[in-house]
């Protein structure tokens, strides 16, 4: 016996209604990246409202910052967005040198920038394989973890962990690198781009994938600037803005590297400038391996470290966009507020309004073009 | 009826057989071989499952008709081949030549209906 | 367009409004100074009133603005809490801060999400957070935490 | 005329409840379940390298009505418990529980006095066969755990334990 719920409102073009039903795209559905949850008011398959739910990972990554010392707050930094943990740890120790001035020495931030570029290719790595299984392509998902396990393998040669680096310290590093961290990126350096040309040849130009995407989820740059979307998702829509270059931090100014733009706005260009971003990293870890000065990596720290009271912030460019760290001390030991501004949060803020209308399958298409990670929304 | 018809029979007696075993098979093996007790309280292995969440709504409600008409075509192709199921049997018997000429107007019938839906914009898949 | 920080000084004069007689803040009233980068992270502080934070929004929006965070901070000794909204250029490298002060007892000022879309979310995981009421704001319902709590976390005095 | 043939050599009798043990541990199909960065590190298992189909998991099904080994990896927060305990209702019986991680196993570095999202350990929620410590877990323990678990449905260890030099 079927009942009928809610009155159907007239169908578009005014003949027989069809009923719109909640579709609950909900924590666990592989299309979700993680832990997201979206309430899909559908009418048949065409979206009418998009509603994404999320806190179903919430970790108080910003309640325990006000109960540990400036030290302890590290090893949470890197569990914010476990595939650029570099970045995130980058940000928040510069933070701290910023507020208490300290001095990182130049060879430091040579690593600092050579690690955190290595770490956002295996992000984009991750983002590649996990945006094609959305498609359906399940292959791509074997190619590119196994360019990302030379990361790894070189990355947990100088800090021991795989995934939840805890590598920065304030005023440099925990330990110096080896040389084969240096031989082993520079054949990295080396190994990549051949991949990376395979991966355009068998992916990027493949008409499937062309069909697929061209075209679907136009995300305008005004819609950006409203909604704070930054990282490849502004830049695919044609603003070049990059916190590398529009607010050099560290030595970032020393290397001449492209900020990779595509004006169509859609999730095409939102993949082509991801897999452009991978190959200017590689030209900026190898000018960084020819510039690397020796030298200390540890600058001079107080032994407890007291932060002059005031707020302060330090912005970097992560793997998904500009992530902020805003520090409010009030000369304790421990901080008095820390505010976590991520990428995702912001990228995911705009889904609502630019997936009213589309269909589930292009819904999904552009949900991973803009590169979630449901912890990093969550904090 | 002589035994060539009783043979045939058997073949399709025996063929009919395998198509029930196939089908209620896994329910008895599944009875025999499926652990007894379960850790489960609540009974929601029956339940729909919507991703971690309770369903929300029935699923017997209306779709648009563009499934309806998608739905069609396949029953039309479905049906052909219902056809070319006898005439695989005797196929090339005669003359090759004939048998393939008539096969190929058969099926070329039948796929007006892709151009009719074509026509009818069924591929379009807009809302409708 | 690109704006510099002389525009945003002249434009944020205009803001020099009446100051709430409840909110004693060390930081009031209308106080718009240009700060050092690279002590400070940002390069222009603006300290409004509760009412004139739309108006900001709407100044900021005109050059070109996006709006990158709104922080809540409780300063539970003043008996205030201080809200901070974070703006970046796309453009150019000028980082600007409007930072308000609501008292603790009834935390409530206007919301920008007609002026910023992004700003719906932000305001609401702060209205989580902080029990800060955004009035105007068109659903303030627990946005991190589960649908039923009612508790405010990061408030100092917040005891499990 | 040949001796006659000792069978026991060839073929071997066995209960069918070792004979299904047998089969359900070297085919565990898990739920694609990833909650947090030890996701990662299970995807990273499923991968090329790690290469979890040598002992039958790497087949990873989205739907609870498939799948017979929760593999829980990452933080289970107040919000998402009832949704994670639906899940668990949900599956089929021969299940089991694998709480991947520290988080899972005991709510990992987000315990602390006064904290109000996380949920301390998922066997407050369910009853758990195997835990697999760290944070996140080397592929290899994760590998670890299903031997684990393969050792506990048959009772025979696959491969020998790495020893530990005295």
């Amino acid at each position: 016996m079927i009942v009928r719920k809610e009155s159907i409102p007239p169908g578009p073009s005014g003949e027989a209604p069809s009923e719109t039903f909640v579709l609950n795209l909900g924590p666990q559905h592989p299309a979700a990246h993680g832990v997201l949850r979206v309430l899909m008011t559908m009418d048949g398959e065409w979206i009418t409202k998009a509603e994404p739910v999320i806190g179903y990972i919430h970790r108080m990554h910003e309640k325990m910052g006000e109960n540990r010392t400036w030290a302890q707050f590290l090893p949470n930094t890197s569990r914010i967005d476990y595939l650029s943990a570099m970045h995130y740890t980058h940000a928040f120790v510069g933070a701290v040198e910023r507020a208490a001035k300290i001095e990182v020495p130049p060879r430091a931030e040579y690593v600092r920038v050579i690690t955190s570029e290595l770490n956002r290719i295996a992000s984009h790595m991750v983002w590649w394989g996990a945006m094609l299984a959305d498609l359906g392509g399940l292959t791509p998902f074997l190619y590119a973890f196994d360019d990302r396990e030379l990361i790894l393998d070189l990355l947990e040669g100088i800090c021991g962990a795989r995934l939840t680096y805890c590598y920065y310290r304030f005023g440099g590093l925990c330990n110096d690198i080896d040389d084969d961290f240096v031989q082993g990126t520079r054949a990295f350096v080396k190994h990549m781009p051949p991949r990376l040309k395979m991966y355009r040849d068998l992916v990027t130009d493949n008409i499937i994938l062309r069909k697929r995407l061209t075209g679907i989820g136009p995300i305008s740059a005004e819609m950006c600037r409203k909604y704070g979307a930054t990282g490849p998702v502004i830049r695919g829509s044609g603003v070049a803005y990059d916190v590398r270059k529009i607010e050099p931090y560290s030595v970032y100014p020393q290397f001449d590297f492209k900020i990779p733009t595509y004006p169509e706005c859609d999730s095409m260009a939102r993949y082509l400038v991801r897999m452009d971003e991978m190959e200017q990293s590689l030209r900026i870890i190898e000018q960084a391996l020819d510039q690397l000065p020796a030298g200390p990596v540890m600058g001079k720290v107080p032994r407890v470290l007291k932060l002059p009271p005031g707020d302060y912030c330090y912005a970097v460019e992560a793997a998904r966009g500009r992530f902020m760290v805003r520090i409010v001390s009030d000369g304790k030991d421990t901080p008095y507020r820390v505010k976590l501004r991520t990428p995702s949060f912001s990228n995911l803020s705009l889904y609502e309004e630019a997936s009213k209308g589309m269909i589930l399958p292009d819904a999904l298409a552009m949900m991973g073009s803009l590169d979630l990670v449901i912890p990093d929304i969550d904090r | 009826m002589n035994d060539a018809l009783t043979g045939d029979l058997i073949y399709i007696f025996a063929f009919f057989l395998g198509g029930l075993a196939f089908a209620f098979g896994p329910f008895v093996v599944v009875y025999l071989l499926a652990p007894r007790g379960t850790r489960n309280t609540i009974n929601k292995t029956g339940q729909y499952i919507e991703c971690g969440m309770e369903p929300i709504g029935d699923a017997w409600i209306r779709y648009s008709a563009v499934y309806y008409l998608y739905a069609l075509v396949f029953v039309a192709f479905a049906v052909d081949v219902l056809y070319l199921i006898p005439v695989a049997l005797v196929y090339g018997r005669e003359s090759a030549v004939r048998d393939f000429v008539e096969l190929v107007i058969f099926v070329g019938i039948l796929s007006l209906v892709i151009v009719y839906a074509w026509k009818k914009g069924v591929f379009q898949w807009n809302r409708r | 367009m690109k704006p510099s920080i002389e525009q945003l000084t002249e434009a944020f004069s205009c803001l020099a409004g009446p100051v709430p007689a409840e909110v004693t803040a060390p930081s009031w009233p209308v106080a718009v100074y240009t700060v050092d980068a690279n002590l400070k992270g940002y390069h222009f502080d603006a300290a409004v009133s509760p009412a004139q934070v739309v108006t900001a929004a709407e100044i900021l929006d005109r050059f070109g603005f996006g709006l990158d965070a709104v922080t809540g901070v409780d300063w539970i000794a003043q008996n205030e809490m201080e809200v901070v909204y974070d703006y970046f250029h796309p453009e150019i490298n000028l980082r600007v801060v409007v930072r308000t002060r609501v008292p603790r007892a009834s935390p409530e000022l206007p919301t920008i999400s007609p002026v910023f879309p992004g700003a719906n979310w932000h305001e609401r995981e702060t209205h989580d957070f902080f029990g800060i009421r955004f009035l105007g704001h068109p659903n303030l319902t627990p946005f991190l935490l589960p649908e039923d709590a009612d508790f405010h976390p990061l408030r100092k005095d917040y005891q499990p | 005329m040949e001796s006659q043939v000792d069978t026991s050599k060839i073929v071997t009798f066995a209960k069918l409840e070792d004979v299904l043990a047998l089969g359900r541990a070297n085919s565990l199909w898990p739920l694609t379940f990833g909650l947090a960065c030890c996701a990662i590190e299970m995807m990273a298992t499923g991968m090329a390298r790690f290469d979890l189909s040598r002992f039958g998991a790497e087949v990873f099904r989205p739907s609870p009505r498939q799948a017979d080994l929760m593999i829980i990896a990452g933080t289970v927060n107040k919000k998402m418990a009832p949704a994670v305990k639906l899940l668990y209702d949900q599956m089929l019986e021969p299940k089991w529980v694998m709480a991947l991680g520290n988080c899972a196993i005991s709510g990992g570095p987000f315990v602390y006095p006064g904290q109000y999202a996380v949920i301390e350990g998922v066997d407050q929620l369910f009853p758990v066969d195997v835990y697999v410590p760290g944070c996140p877990p080397r592929p290899e323990a994760l590998i670890e755990g299903i031997l684990k678990l393969e050792e506990k449905l048959t009772g025979k260890r696959r491969f020998p334990v790495a020893k530990l030099k005295e």
